[in-house]
């Protein structure tokens, strides 16, 4: 399968499908049951068992005729993470039954994995599931849960057995967000607003048809889960002053009273840093093409974050008197980080969640000296003790 | 000059504290931050009469209480470590130009507390600049008082002021807070509000002439920095221990995250950076409180060196606290706000290096 | 164009680096630089007419490899990771310069490593400046050859030289180097050792004329700056993995210190900005063999983001070795003597910051 | 005692000894009987017990009155680190044989502590003293050094019982530095001289009375040594631009042409940051005056070293093409550090030492984390392990 006859099976599809007269959800079914949705997945589940690097062929195709998408932003999470594992450890039927809908957006998708006392040590959650009849009941508490209040579906993880070392009691679950016990509440951030969600488990039950992966095995599914987060992350091309180094420098340039030479040089090194950062993911990215393996990605988000802090913390500087007010602190409910619509004190605020969210940079550093590096581990207390008995 | 604290002091910091830790906890403060009445009326009387914060820089003669701007700076350390809505810093540099003028009875009606005085300035405004003038008299200077017209932005403080200084081209005025139009602004630091002021024939008295107004606007924007030189040191000490004791509690991995030597490491520097602050804070106290002739020096010096300490305190606390700080219902945001907004106070720690450099002859 | 190294690359590094290995290992290196003869004449013979090196950039028909600019920085990582006491540098810089004025007859000599040419500036000259004047032409031009008179200062790799070009009022001319008086320089870095050049009434044959004394002098220096970029790279590289390798080794308090995470987080740190310095450095030699018109913006770009770094990795390097780097017979003194070397050679980071604000249109 | 009653007594003191007529180590020596070298000393060897804050009162008249000293800076391991330990764990008889000349200046002391193996951990030294006869016979090497080229006699701790976890097995012992098993090698640093040695120690025989405190005490007898150590180096007044930053500020301030706007700032900062680091070792000198304990001096010292070397590498990029030079590599002998001389290279490879020599800057770190801010202790491994039995 090459990129012509690709590009030609999506005008075929197109010549029988026009996006302009058909209903949009119809046309996003239809293209998924003909394989052009993502191209690497089987036939049968929206692929054609094609290259994923080819994927930017049909979805070029697809936007130049008009076509609409499936809203990936909204559905990020079943795209990104859901959608593989499942993939990789569900059953056809499960398989079957919720790629589909994913895809098309039908079903929006959250995931349950962090906890207020498991951020970093992920493997030490304490939501329990317990099994009862046919099924499992689930009793506890998860936390940064983006979309949960759109969600139809949550991807899990539940500690099955907490007589067990923490990596080994647990099991990975899809969890019906219709559920009674299912509550979700908006987590406020400093920023004003509500990016992310508590969701509270009480009594939540899961048919035993809804386990991904055996029972036990939960923690080994969830890397599926979790490797395929840090891919989305890295990588990816942008344009030069594509970040928010182009906002300070525009403002730099359109406003000569707010300049000093002293801050000259200061934004010229977050200018450096900041195109350093770009060719790096930029050279992450070939890697990544040509199959070579991307540990540069965790260089990449690791500066990117610490960037983004820097700059947005010099920009509120430079504006002086502007740094001191802020543009809206109103409790909402947005989609994604408007970073470009909003104020600088919102980037400030918010840039400080980049070296938190998807990996601490402490977590990085530490998979950079180990894994990269070779640096010997840290000496482990926890890895043989019952998940109950660890202090906490 | 000690840069060390003395008993006295010691006791007006717990005074202090003990009054805010009562009245004033951050829970308290957070509830506020999205109330009507932004700042605390009810504490800020008890601190400045009762306590009697409000006269310690002033002369016992002049109806205050005989101490020095060492200890207004020790109070400050502990406003910082509250964040408390209270509008200490703006009425201390009100202070400090009435000192510069010598104006008697507005003085004596400060120091006890009975009046909050404002200079109605900018908040950002930066070393070395002229006065920032903000009014025209209107007319000409009548005998039956004078009246303003003008405007002045991201003042600091006014809400919560009875009496605004106002810097007039050919004076220093006072009028009535409640004469001018005063507009809150929403603040990034909400703990401090800010509020755009506007006066359109506004009655006002004059304080002092053209001659001492620029001398009174230096006295005050000296007292401020030194004073928020200390109230970051107050910011950045809460934000250590803070984060030292979370970091001793919260366990990850089977041990407490305090044992996890990159983050010992970062908090060992974070110390000798606060280290740093507090001989730094207590040298410029101790050149306001003298009269120094290296307070200009030591003002800038400590608003270059306390700014940027207290605003690393807090993006480390933020930091090692993890995701829970990066909510609203946590206190850590209150004081990432309050450290940023005050490096931009006063000027940037940059405007400070420049105006050092011209103060200790290292030319451009 | 790619920022990933081809086979080619790969192999033409793999020779390099085993010629390296076996003649220039660092006890080599350091028993050179109290040597009489600082430079390897015999290692740079090899390495530039055997291995070919000289002739990487220069195009077939003028005799050289087919290759580019691209390939001849690969060459300068290893040279940088062996801090290998070769003119590279210098022989770089000349034969991009005559590449830009097209002297085939001279070209063909310097590729095939017959003849060794430099640039006489100083190595410190920095971006943006006009093309450094060290002589001038005694008299009128005269058919029979010209003669120079002048002095120049902190030339690089003149002592390892047959041929200095020297850059006079009226054009740029070339001198045997034997005729030019040569005074060696302590140099902070003795594995690129510096001299004072002065010429009285040396013949000198005429290159290229006034009008192209400057493209010809800023094509030289870019292509300096940029296989210096990949120079530091290959520096910071070595500094960074000595270091990884010596602290999983080392042990104190029972545990290879490697093991402590302190160390762990600031190794992670510098593999970050090495990673970094890698791209920029394969876009910049990118550039350069290109000739893309964005190579001014790369160059200065490389220079700012891999000097720092390799300073800092080497610093890194002696701290984390602890006292046994800061001993004579221990590697890492030449690395940080050159790291810091090549941070002002072409210009320190903050002339080149200075630069690219004006060719990104941030005025100042 | 009070300073009126003291400065009487070295004027009474001086109208017997004449200091421009008299010999002067005759001078020194009388000056010792007298209770007049350290006045905090007990009678008899060589002080008054008097506080040791007034010792300047006494100096200060000497001083005054033209005495010679003994040559502090020469005999300042002797001073600051043998003595306090002599005189705390000593025997009567040791302190009589050693402090007179010790303070004099007659017997020159150095430090036999560190070694190859053993820097940052120097409790894991492998130096192995062994009981022969009346006496003891020591084999091993130590290193940094220094002093040890000119010196009579060394602070030594050994290993006498490898058996032993490894600070329990430690013995401190006076060498005698003339004996033929000791071998001072010179030990060249990257700024091509040589304040320090290796020393090379080879059946060198010391009697059993030349043990300082208990057999396997050595230890905790070395904690005095080494406390006096920190005391010394931190604290201390100097003058605004007395360190690195003066020489900086002063090139700045006679050569214009070297300036450059994104310079000011960077040489500003480095200002600031001097001038902190000053007012807060006057800060710990005021505390320590008080009795207070100066937990400061750690930070004094960790941020002079990064200081130090961020103002000399400052400074070589500020002078461009002058700092592509150096000044002398000639392998030498120097006393002390003479900064103010040297090169810009010199300041800029000797500063690299700051943050090694006399407890690293990591160590120093942990002290800080582990003492000052109580965060919990590093876990060990080698506590309770024979010292024979640790990885090396």
């Amino acid at each position: 399968m090459d990129a012509t006859e690709l590009r030609e099976r999506v005008r075929a599809f197109l010549r029988d499908h026009d996006p302009a007269t058909m209903d949009r959800l119809e046309f996003l079914r239809a293209r998924f049951d003909a394989g052009l949705a993502w191209i690497s997945y089987p036939p049968a589940l929206g692929g054609l068992g094609a290259p994923r690097s080819l994927q930017p062929v049909v979805d070029d195709e697809f936007a130049a005729a008009g076509a609409p998408d499936n809203d990936p932003m909204r559905i990020a999470i079943g795209l990104g993470m859901a959608a593989p594992t499942i993939l990789r450890h569900g059953t056809d039927e499960q398989r079957r039954r919720w790629l589909r809908p994913l895809w098309t957006g039908e079903e929006v998708w959250c995931q349950l994995f962090s906890e207020p006392g498991a951020g970093s040590d992920l493997a030490a959650l304490g939501t329990r599931a317990v099994r009862q009849d046919d099924g499992w009941t689930v009793d506890g508490q998860k936390v940064w849960t983006s979309l949960a209040h759109e969600a139809r579906w949550a991807i899990l993880i539940a500690r099955t057995d907490p007589s067990l070392p923490k990596h080994q009691g647990i099991t990975y679950f899809v969890c019906d967000m219709t559920d009674p016990g299912v509550e979700v509440r908006p987590l406020r951030q400093i920023t004003g607003e509500a990016e992310f969600n508590e969701v509270f488990l009480t009594g939540v039950r899961i048919p035993d048809a809804h386990r991904l992966g055996e029972v036990g095995e939960g923690w080994r599914v969830a890397q599926t889960t979790l490797m395929n987060e840090r891919v989305a992350i890295g990588g990816g091309a942008v344009p030069r002053e594509g970040g928010f180094i182009g906002v300070v420098a525009n403002t730099w340039r359109s406003r000569p009273e707010l300049r000093s030479p002293g801050q000259l040089d200061a934004l010229m090194r977050l200018w450096v840093s900041a195109e350093a950062g770009r060719l790096t993911a930029q050279r992450l990215g070939e890697q990544l093409a040509t199959g070579q393996p991307g540990f540069e990605g965790s260089a990449v988000k690791y500066a990117y974050a610490k960037l983004n802090q820097e700059i947005s913390g010099f920009e509120l500087e430079l504006l002086g008197e502007e740094g001191l007010r802020y543009d809206d602190y109103t409790m909402r409910r947005p989609t994604g980080v408007p970073w470009q619509e909003r104020s600088p004190g919102y980037r400030y605020l918010r840039a400080k969640g980049n070296s938190i969210e998807g990996g601490t940079s402490e977590i990085l550093a530490n998979i950079i000296a180990e894994r990269v590096l070779g640096l010997p581990p840290e000496i482990r207390v926890d890895k043989d003790v019952p998940w109950k008995d660890l202090p906490r | 000059m000690t840069l060390l604290y003395s008993e006295v002091e010691e006791e007006l910091r717990g005074a202090v504290r003990r009054l805010l830790t009562d009245r004033a906890p951050w829970t308290a403060v957070l509830k506020r931050t999205e109330s009507d009445e932004p700042y605390d009326h009810a504490l800020w009387r008890t601190l400045a009469a009762e306590i009697g914060t409000a006269a310690l820089p002033v002369p016992e003669k002049l109806g205050g209480a005989g101490a020095s701007w060492r200890e207004a700076a020790v109070v400050a350390e502990e406003l910082g470590r509250a964040v408390a809505p209270v509008p200490y810093l703006g009425a201390a540099m009100a202070t400090a130009a009435l000192l510069a003028i010598a104006d008697d009875d507005l003085l004596r009606q400060v120091s006890a507390g009975e009046r909050t005085a404002v200079l109605a300035t900018p908040l950002s405004t930066g070393p070395g600049a002229a006065p920032p003038v903000s009014a025209r008299v209107d007319g000409d200077t009548r005998v039956d008082g004078d009246t303003l017209t003008g405007a002045v932005t991201s003042v600091a403080d006014a809400l919560a002021a009875d009496v605004l200084f106002v810097i007039a081209g050919d004076g220093l005025y006072a009028v009535e807070a409640a004469a001018a139009t005063r507009t809150p602004v929403l603040s990034l630091d909400l703990t401090r509000r800010l509020a755009d002021v506007s006066f359109e024939g506004v009655p006002a008295r004059r304080l002092a002439g053209r001659d001492a107004v620029g001398p009174a606007w230096a006295a005050a924007w000296r007292a401020g920095a030194v004073l928020l030189a200390s109230e970051q040191l107050g910011i950045a000490e809460w934000c250590l221990s803070t984060t030292v004791e979370y970091v001793k509690t919260r366990h990850q991995f089977g041990r407490p995250v305090g044992s996890f030597q990159a983050l010992k490491h970062r908090l060992a520097e974070l110390w000798v950076a606060v280290t740093q602050a507090r001989a730094v804070a207590r040298y410029a106290a101790g050149c306001l409180a003298d009269g120094d002739p290296d307070l200009a020096v030591a003002a800038s010096l400590a608003q270059a060196h306390c700014g940027p300490v207290a605003v690393r305190a807090a993006e480390e606390c933020v930091q090692l606290h993890g995701g829970i700080a990066m909510t609203w219902e946590h206190p850590a945001h209150l004081y990432l706000k309050r450290a940023k907004s005050d490096a931009i106070a006063l000027g940037t720690a940059e405007r400070h290096r420049a105006t050092l450099a011209g103060l200790v002859d290292i030319p451009s």
